[in-house]
């Protein structure tokens, strides 16, 4: 009769879970899914990863291409993320214009590159004033379990990691492309994200699942890179928070970032042995 | 090579059930791709207004492949020699039914929804439920980049899955009810209408939805007189070399127990005898897949539960 | 003109608030709210029809438009659109409308800094002359962090520019706590910890300005 | 290049079905469920194990069967579980979460009106004394309904009707009667058409 009392009472059946300090999957309240990640296994992006945080699967995959740049920011390239969530993903959502949530998390992404500066535009500048690369950083979801921010940004991070760009000279007026010599992108800051769901305005657990997710009263992500500088604290609105719980989801946090820093860097190594 | 530029004279043949030819060819339409120019697109982060791939500015363009001999990755020309083929089946929590599969480089993913309530309803729903289904690409599945924006080309391939896939289901079971079909192309490296007529099969057959048979898909391209099975991305768009008649691709979707064609796509020119011939070489081709998807969906069926005792 | 409170470390200085309510004639609650030279106008409409498929079975469902100065709403309208709703789902009793609609249009006149506090503030003031049950009150505060390190609360848009960090705080009026956070540029623990005592300050000036704006209202009708 | 961490080796079982595989002819059983007949053979229409079950007489039936009875749709005459999510004079709206036993993944849209909601004085039933929205109620499917309608359901039996319900103060009600529940924190009683508790689920 449980099966029956999970639909019928999502909220006191998570309840009954919460007031023993375990979740339904059996996680406590401050563990995360298993994060597992595959960089590079698209052949046509520039660079590409695939990460899976429990269910929820993210791939990310980057293109770039040649632009002229602006003439406010001449020295400067851009770079250009997107989230789209397509009805592969999950039942509730619907072909179309991108959902409210997709560009919510677009513009978390796009924000997230901003404030951590992960990489400097001034390195994607090829002729001042004249000839620049885009990065076009697709990021689609194709299994959504909850927790859409968190796969988005680490995804981002390893395809970054993952990008080879071809040499560009500009010998005549249209630029060269040599494909043989390429290079990477210089990577400054290694942001990663770590959300909380808050229940009844006052239990925090971390890493939340759809359902879960459907039953929140507030939602916090935070976004750390190695040096514990804080680049977003992203609240939606929601009930309010106490300073203390605050600052235990930043603690979480950073701990997070060095877990998934570890992570990335042994997937990365073993990527370029086994090349 | 851009991706849909040249004159391409495409000529559909649909057939229900048993094979009977109605063939519906649109006239010739020319394709001319643009720098991508997109539309002010403002429900997305915005880039810079126009942008060039870097492939247009190659300093050394790429080599023109052997059109006799062996093919560029090794496999045998005028042979059935499909390339190996990667299948997994429920992959997707949240979908009902769904299936990857990965062949060389082309890689898709197809998971199925449903059968759930029709938003719109007409008359044909009563009596049997309704198949949608909406195929896409990544922006960043093909050499050049795509954009967010379904193109008409991922219309008309949806259309196509659409008319392969429905005479393989049994709506009739399914009254008032839709069954939405969602492929999306990761890596885009040659026929891909072909593997995605059989990864939707497969995601439907994952789902539990009863069908007449599995639908597999399998693509031929004619150069002159010499053919290549599952073509790759550059063998599908590269100009021929000699400029003989019979030129053109072709996509058969078959079902293999009822030995029946749900579904055949053909571009280019042919004569009747070629076009029969590779209508053949195809089949053989989706017989040479057939075992390797049985295997797979049994894999998916055990892993779900084991048999039950036998009474 | 500034009024100066100085406390702690970083004076909490707010540019000179207006506000207006009921305004218009359309909507069932409005309110034009004044930060400096930034200016918003706010409308309320509902509890009204519900369109099926958006129906809740046990609370009202509400719907934040925002309008740019220029131009179509684009994706960073959305997630402010996005912050200004949840943050008034937080404070408003929709329990009581259930499967009914409410419309809140943010336009904004002038943008001139801290623009995402200033829509807050504007809806917060018509959410209230609609007479809609709402649990608490809450504010809009901008902080932000200059090349120094000193903490300008309500800064303006040229301040915005050169400052390291921005960071937008919404207040509820019962506990003084954070109900809505949304930060640009990187920032220490300690400077986080900073703002929001600087915000939980100046909130209490605003709520100050709040009943005195709706005290003038209502003194006019009596 | 795998795109998927490699799941582990199955041990090996009798071999399962794909749709479109030849079991029998028609002569020696009869198709069941999950099967389909075409030019005189059994052909499995479903992925999944063959079951042949003989009921008496001479031919077993034979049918194809998945891990669950995933019994996919409501069809007429199924006891379903559904929400209320609306109540007017004239009908009350509910979407559908369950079938029989399986949880259904998308809700499907049903009606209840007022004349199929008890057996007894079909006329002098209001919805509101007889459903609140968001309680949970056991029906059964009447008809699939026309274009315009969705499911048609009815509580009209003694053992149908409302099963979970919430009183105003948001505490879960005792059914102490067939029309009536009590708010065990405020003693409030109020109208509910309530379902007549089935032996088997009195738990101890």
């Amino acid at each position: 009769m449980a099966a029956g009392f999970k639909t019928a009472e999502p909220l006191e059946y998570h309840r009954s879970f919460l007031k023993e300090n375990c979740r339904p999957d059996g996680r406590e309240l401050s563990e995360f899914r298993t994060t597992t990640l595959n960089i590079g296994s698209i052949s046509t992006a520039d660079g590409s990863a695939l990460v899976k945080v429990g269910n929820t699967t993210v791939i990310c995959g980057i293109k770039a291409e040649l632009t002229n740049p602006t003439v406010e920011a001449p020295g400067k390239g851009y770079i250009v993320p997107n989230v789209d969530l397509p009805p592969l993903c999950s039942s509730r959502f619907r072909p179309g214009p991108p959902s409210e949530q997709a560009q919510a998390a677009s513009q978390f992404v796009a924000d997230v590159i901003e404030s951590s500066e992960v990489i400097q535009t001034e390195d994607l500048c090829i002729e001042r004033g004249k000839l620049c690369w885009v990065l076009y950083c697709d990021l689609m979801c194709l299994d959504y379990d909850g927790n859409l921010l968190d796969a988005c940004t680490i995804a981002l991070l390893a395809a970054l990691k993952n990008t080879k760009l071809p040499e560009v000279t500009i010998s005549t007026e249209t630029p060269e492309v040599n494909l043989a010599k390429t290079r990477g992108l210089h990577i400054h800051k290694h942001p990663v994200s770590a959300s909380f769901c808050v229940f009844d305005d006052s239990i925090l657990i971390v890493d939340p699942t759809a359902e879960e997710e459907s039953l929140k009263t507030a939602q916090l992500t935070v976004v750390t890179d190695e040096e514990d500088r804080l680049c977003t604290v992203h609240k939606p609105g929601g009930t309010s928070l106490s300073g203390e719980k605050l600052q235990e989801c930043i603690s979480r946090a950073t701990a997070r970032q060095r877990e998934i820093q570890k992570l990335i860097d042994k997937v990365t190594r073993s990527v370029k042995t086994a090349q | 090579m851009p991706r849909n530029s040249g004159i391409i004279l495409s000529s559909r043949c649909v057939s229900g059930g048993d094979i009977e030819r109605r063939t519906s060819s649109h006239a010739a339409v020319w394709f001319i791709t643009f720098p991508c120019a997109m539309p002010t697109d403002n429900k997305r982060v915005r880039g810079p207004e126009v942008s060039q791939s870097p492939s247009l500015f190659l300093c050394e363009p790429a080599g023109a492949l052997p059109s006799h001999g062996p093919r560029a990755d090794g496999r045998q020309r005028d042979q059935v020699d499909v390339r190996p083929v990667f299948v997994r089946c429920g992959l997707v929590s949240q979908a009902k039914g769904s299936a990857y599969i990965e062949a060389g480089n082309t890689k898709l993913m197809c998971c199925v929804y449903g059968p759930r309530e029709t938003e719109r309803k007409d008359e044909t729903d009563m009596k049997c439920g309704r198949l949608t289904t909406d195929m896409r690409f990544a922006p960043f599945s093909c050499p050049e980049r795509g954009s967010w924006i379904q193109g008409s080309q991922d219309k008309d391939l949806s259309l196509m899955l659409h008319e392969s896939l429905q005479p393989a289901v049994c709506l009739h079971k399914y009254p008032r009810s839709q069954i939405e079909v969602n492929v999306m192309v990761l890596e885009n490296s040659g026929s891909v209408l072909a593997h995605a007529v059989t990864c939707a099969s497969l995601a439907l057959a994952d789902a539990g939805i009863e069908m007449y048979d599995l639908v597999l898909g399998c693509s031929i391209r004619q150069d002159g007189t010499s053919y290549v099975v599952d073509p790759t991305y550059t063998e599908e768009n590269r100009c021929s070399s000699v400029s003989s008649e019979n030129q053109g691709g072709l996509t058969v979707a078959f079902l293999p127990s009822l030995n029946q064609i749900s579904g055949l796509q053909s571009d280019g020119e042919m004569a009747e005898e070629t076009l029969t011939a590779g209508v053949r070489t195809c089949i053989e081709g989706c017989y040479k897949l057939y075992p390797v998807i049985q295997q797979a969906l049994a894999k998916a069926v055990r892993k779900a539960a084991p048999p039950p005792s036998e009474s | 003109s500034r009024d100066e409170l100085v406390c702690g470390s970083s004076n909490v200085s707010l540019r000179e608030f207006g506000c207006e309510q009921s305004l218009l004639s359309r909507p069932d609650g409005s309110a034009s709210f004044v930060q400096g030279d930034t200016s918003v106008l706010a409308g309320v409409y509902g509890p009204a029809e519900v369109k099926v498929s958006k129906e809740i079975y046990d609370r009202a469902t509400l719907e934040v438009l925002i309008q740019p100065k220029v131009g179509l709403p684009s994706v960073r309208e959305r997630s402010q659109e996005q912050c200004v709703r949840e943050t008034c789902e937080a404070s408003l009793l929709l329990t009581l409308h259930p499967r009914s609609s409410l419309t809140l249009v943010l336009q904004v006149l002038h943008d001139d800094g801290s623009l995402l506090s200033c829509f807050l503030n504007a809806a917060c003031m018509a959410l209230m002359d609609a007479g809609l049950p709402m649990s608490c009150l809450f504010c809009g505060v901008t902080c932000a962090i200059d090349a120094d390190g000193q903490i300008i609360t309500d800064p303006t848009a040229a301040q915005e520019k050169e400052s390291r960090a921005l960071m937008t705080f919404a207040i509820d009026s019962k506990e003084c706590r954070v109900m809505m956070s949304s930060t640009k540029g990187s920032f220490s623990v300690h400077e986080l910890q900073q703002c929001i005592a600087v915000s939980q300050k100046a909130s209490e000036k605003i709520f100050q300005f709040y009943r005195d704006s709706v005290k003038r209202r209502y003194s006019k009708t009596l | 290049m795998q795109i998927f961490p490699p799941t582990p080796p199955l041990p090996v079982f009798p071999p399962c079905l794909s749709p479109g595989d030849k079991l029998c002819s028609v002569e020696d059983c009869i198709p069941g469920t999950g099967v389909y007949l075409r030019h005189g053979y059994i052909y499995s229409s479903l992925a999944g194990y063959v079951l042949r079950k003989n009921e008496g007489e001479e031919l077993p039936v034979i049918s194809v069967v998945r891990e669950t009875e995933t019994q996919l749709l409501p069809d007429v005459g199924a006891i379903v579980t559904c929400k209320v999510t609306s109540i007017n004079p004239r009908f009350a709206k509910v979407h559908i979460l369950y079938v029989g036993s399986t949880p259904l993944k998308d809700r499907f849209r049903g009606t209840i009106r007022k004349e199929d909601v008890r057996a007894t004085e079909k006329d002098k039933v209001e919805t509101y004394k007889s459903f609140r929205p968001g309680d949970i109620v056991l029906a059964k499917v009447i008809s699939l309904g026309d274009v315009q309608s969705n499911y048609l359901l009815t509580t009209a039996e003694n053992e149908l009707g409302v099963v979970v319900a919430h009183s105003e103060s948001g505490a879960q009600m005792v059914p102490i009667s067939w029309c009536e529940m009590q708010c065990p924190r405020t003693h409030s009683k109020e109208f509910r058409k309530v379902a007549r508790v089935q032996p088997e689920y009195l738990q101890a």
